[in-house]
């Protein structure tokens, strides 16, 4: 009797992150769509002077990996030492990616500048390497 | 619960983060929101009930602060590699995610390995390494590294091994997915994972460094979907939404690259452009009419409106704050001045504007090729500053060439031509250029700094 | 020891439009935002000549909610009568909308002309009324 | 699994039907996608398991048929009243299956009705029912339906009554959703019910006739709304992204037409815009100098640039074949024609573009205030054809008038005026127009059908 009730209690309230309602991955299908629908939108507005910073900031946004990084780094289940090894090198990767990826995207959109000086409110420092 | 709202937040930060970057006025707001966006993810996750081995999160990212900085103070020129360093970082994470999920999952929580899951760790994986290889290469390919060949490295049965190899990656994927938690899955596991590394080095060896850039663009778009892969394994909603946007952005650049270049998408993955040319028909000699850079600079003087040509060349040599002087020097004889941007001009999209903005110079005078095409008849000097390709009148007629369709820069249409340039050897397409024998076209030999820090210094002292 | 099998069963594998596991609304909310993200992005591009077809373009696609009048109307659960009514009553308004909506947007759109006569591909019929 | 992935595909090709009415050369095509994706949706959701009583489906959808073809055949002036009308529609379904879905689980599945779907189902019926009955009252205001007065119909403590009326509902919709299944919860339901209906009355009835278009938009944004609650319910992601895409279209199309108009949202919403003004001050009376339509026709034949302005009256007339006919003359001529379309001109935005193209005017000459303004100084004739507050000065400079700040078409600029309209009094916001009393406007009394046709006439048969 012990085991069914556990296995009930188990499916019924088991983190959703682990036991995913079968129909689930549907609604991930729903979300990827309509997020390429609006990356597609977005992208194409993009002037042509920032393609170069562009590439690095979506560089940057790619990073998000380290969310996985994270849980398999930090997870509380008792992972083998080699998989959390994995993680760990996971998540510096992708860290290193994030934290290069937006401070060159910044130090390149720095220089654009129109006519009367600074672009955007930000009294940034010169643009110089 | 107010984990997932938090992934919703970050998503709307990154949208406006791209959103933002659509006018280079509000871009810096769009670096602003993706670091917002990045610091809530990461928080929600860290925050999460399930993470509790802290010290095994807080060690690699002290860790990764110290290469992130030194990643983002290379020089401008090194950008193109420095990106593509960062995809094979980017590849790597997804891919060993994926490998470590499957470990545990396989040893522990067999029952998880459904075939969705299954299917998604395989494309994580397959994604994740294929990227990181590759961008390895791209990245040595870029940095002229001396033991990767510059030329496509092409040998006879290469489609064939590709195809085969392709093959074998695909049984294995749908084997694994039928067969999660079979005592070979994690033999075949591996074999995917030494497949997919491989696939990375296959693909990208055989493209010539010339179309890097279009190629970092590509496996952006593969990290992306790495991410997205990810998400669907780890069914979390920001991971697939932020690698979505990704992939779609690497997706768009390589496709505008490649129309600017007037190439086929699958063109530049597959066909190897770029052989060493059969050297062009000599034919009779074509004469080069060499020019000094003071007379240079006297009909500069006269000029009413100049057009500057930036191209490769200026990029190499370093030579946008020369170049910022000649601007400044022209103005102020109340001369027009405009840079005529060409889509693909230097290496990396867009590069020529980074350049020219570094040297501070405001970009409402970077004029898109489209917009000036049609008043170059009217500019009177035209100064092809190390670009070559890009202003060979020979893709408009020439259907042997290779850039044969690519749109080009009238440079030929102004009334006099200077073009800059160290040697009679040809652009980065191997072939020889007309524009250089035409009648009104003058060469001025030599690197383009010190070529165009002459002209300015004769502007200088001959100044009305 | 039945109820609580049965329990474990019903909630395991009870089709997901009804048991909505706990976490369903979060990414309900999620399909909600980037749908809205595109419908702002979209609907900023459509050229100011056609605000009025649009107008009834949109109020068909608002008309979507025939879904739900099918499946109340159309339900295999004995539904009292006055509720199937209720469902009928409202596909009966939602169907009229698409049809009136797509066939005047339609026609709208059909007198849009350039110089060189019939807009698009299709070689509709004379514009009038 | 499949009927998912239909709701998915139905999903795209709305967001592509959207997408093609951004030009009206593939505008069709978006018909065409937003009709395929609706079949969609309706197959998908018939093949369900769960639907089993297929005739209660049939049925209604064949007696939709008529109504629906009679309803799409209305005249074009009609076309505001059939939105608003067929917004009611919309309306009444979501709220008639919010209702359905509540009585059905609170008798027979108790346990459904949890804490957030109740909220969903509330704010259903409470967005349903107001849209059903504010449609109606727009609709009938529109019409012109004589019982329904035209000007805002406004009493003293209407605010009050307003917001007790909201708090009542917020109280009701609270006690719902944290007691769901109490035996008083149906009847708190009905109440709700009752509100919603009584809001929709309350909210548009105090707003002037000449804000409806405004209004209907509003609605429409609210009947997406409604099936977006209608999707949280039912759990159902077709309906939440076709709700989402139409309330953001609402939304923004209320927000375009509230800056043409340049009055805020709010005040549109709430100020009584409109309310009888008193009588402009008399002051000295000002002189009209009524002109003749062959005069009128002489001095257009001498004119090099004609520009139209087309306003309520064009559209009341039905003049816009007749307008097509001086069109194709003037331009027989080699008169250079453009209508001047203001945003907010007649009683529908673009409705005048609709009318114009309806007479086969080739859509490129319809040009944009923004667009237009600039020429205007250097246009010969305009012609003012039953426009009035879209061409009145008072906006630029008489603070106290009610469209003070309002854009308007800068036909004070041109050379010489013709204005066409039957009578002296006002117009739609019911102030005196500067324009008729400059000295270069000329006033042709009639109907715009009978006076434009007299023109063409003239200028028929004393063509050059
Ligand atoms: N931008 C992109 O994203 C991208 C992507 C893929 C492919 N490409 C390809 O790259 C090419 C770009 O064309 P491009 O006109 O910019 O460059 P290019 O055709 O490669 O020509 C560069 C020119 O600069 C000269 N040069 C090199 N170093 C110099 C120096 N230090 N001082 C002065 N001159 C120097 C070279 O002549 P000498 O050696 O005689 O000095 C050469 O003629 C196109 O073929 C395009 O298809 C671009
Ligand atoms: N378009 C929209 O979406 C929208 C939305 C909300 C509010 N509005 C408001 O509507 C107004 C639109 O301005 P408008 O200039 O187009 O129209 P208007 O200001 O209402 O003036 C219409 C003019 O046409 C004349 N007229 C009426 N019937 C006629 C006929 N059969 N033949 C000839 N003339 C006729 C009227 O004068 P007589 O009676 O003397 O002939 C009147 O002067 C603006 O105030 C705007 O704020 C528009």
């Amino acid at each position: 009797m012990g085991q069914v009730f556990v296995l009930a209690a188990a499916a019924a309230q088991v983190p959703a992150s682990h036991g995913t309602a079968p129909l689930d991955y549907v609604s991930m299908l729903f979300v990827f769509t309509l997020a390429t629908f609006i990356g597609i939108g977005v992208i194409r507005r993009v002037s042509r002077l920032l393609h170069t910073p562009l590439m690095s900031l979506t560089n940057a946004i790619s990073a998000i990996a380290v969310v996985g990084a994270i849980i398999v780094a930090g997870g509380s289940e008792e992972y083998p030492l080699y998989v959390r090894v994995m993680g760990a090198v996971a998540l510096f990767a992708s860290m290193t990616n994030i934290i290069s990826g937006f401070l060159i995207t910044d130090r390149m959109l720095k220089m654009f500048r129109t006519r009367e000086g600074r672009p955007g409110g930000t009294a940034g420092s010169g643009g110089a390497l | 619960m107010l984990v997932e709202l938090a992934y919703l937040a970050a998503t709307v930060l990154f949208i406006l983060s791209l959103h933002w970057m659509s006018d280079p006025r509000t871009a810096r707001r769009g670096v602003g929101a993706g670091v917002a966006a990045m610091v809530i993810g990461v928080a929600a996750t860290w925050a999460r009930p399930d993470i509790a081995k802290h010290l095994w999160v807080v060690l690699p990212i002290l860790a990764a602060i110290v290469p992130g900085v030194w990643l983002s103070m290379v020089p401008l020129t090194a950008v193109p590699q420095r990106t593509a360093l960062s995809h094979a970082f980017g590849g790597l994470a997804a891919g060993l995610v994926g490998t470590a999920k499957f470990a545990y999952w396989y040893g522990h929580e067999p029952e998880m390995l459904t075939a969705f899951r299954m299917g998604a760790i395989g494309l994580e994986v397959l994604l994740g390494y294929l990227t990181f290889t590759g961008s390895l290469i791209a990245a040595a390919k870029l940095q002229e590294v001396k033991w990767v060949p510059q030329r496509p490295w092409v040998y006879s049965g290469q489609q064939a091994v590709n195809l085969g190899a392709f093959g074998a990656a695909l049984v294995l994927g749908v084997m694994l997915v039928v067969w999660p938690t079979e005592p070979w899955s994690p033999w075949a596991f591996g074999v995917l994972v030494l497949l997919a590394l491989n696939f990375g080095w296959m693909l990208v060896m055989p493209i010539g460094g010339a179309d890097m850039p279009t190629v970092i663009a590509i496996l952006n778009a593969y990290a992306g979907l790495a991410a997205v892969a990810m998400g669907f394994v780890l069914d979390n909603k920001l991971l697939i939404t932020a690698g979505a946007l990704d992939g779609s952005s690497g997706l768009i650049l390589s496709i505008i690259m490649c129309r600017a270049m007037n190439r086929s998408f699958f063109n530049v993955l597959f066909g190897a452009f770029g052989q060493a040319q059969a050297k062009g028909a000599a034919g009779e000699q074509k004469v080069y009419k060499p020019e000094t850079p003071d007379n240079a600079a006297a009909i500069l003087e006269q000029a009413g409106s100049v057009v500057v040509v930036p191209g490769y060349g200026m990029a190499v040599a370093q030579a946008q704050h020369k170049v910022r002087e000649l601007y400044d020097a022209l103005k102020k004889r109340g001369i027009s001045v405009k840079f005529a941007i060409h889509p693909v001009a230097g290496r990396m999209p867009g590069h020529m504007n980074v350049l020219l903005a570094e040297a501070e110079i405001p970009y409402e005078d970077l004029v898109e090729m489209d917009e000036i095409n049609p008043e170059m008849p009217r500019c009177d000097v035209c100064l092809v500053l190390g670009a070559n390709d890009v202003v060979n009148p020979a893709a408009r007629f020439d259907t042997s060439s290779p850039i044969y369709g690519m749109p080009i820069i009238d440079a030929d249409k102004a009334r006099t031509v200077f073009a800059v340039k160290r040697s009679k050897n040809p652009g980065f397409a191997g072939i020889d250029n007309e524009l250089y024998f035409l009648d009104k076209t003058w060469m001025l030999f030599g690197d383009a700094k010190g070529v165009v820090g002459e002209v300015v210094k004769h502007l200088g002292d001959g100044g009305r």
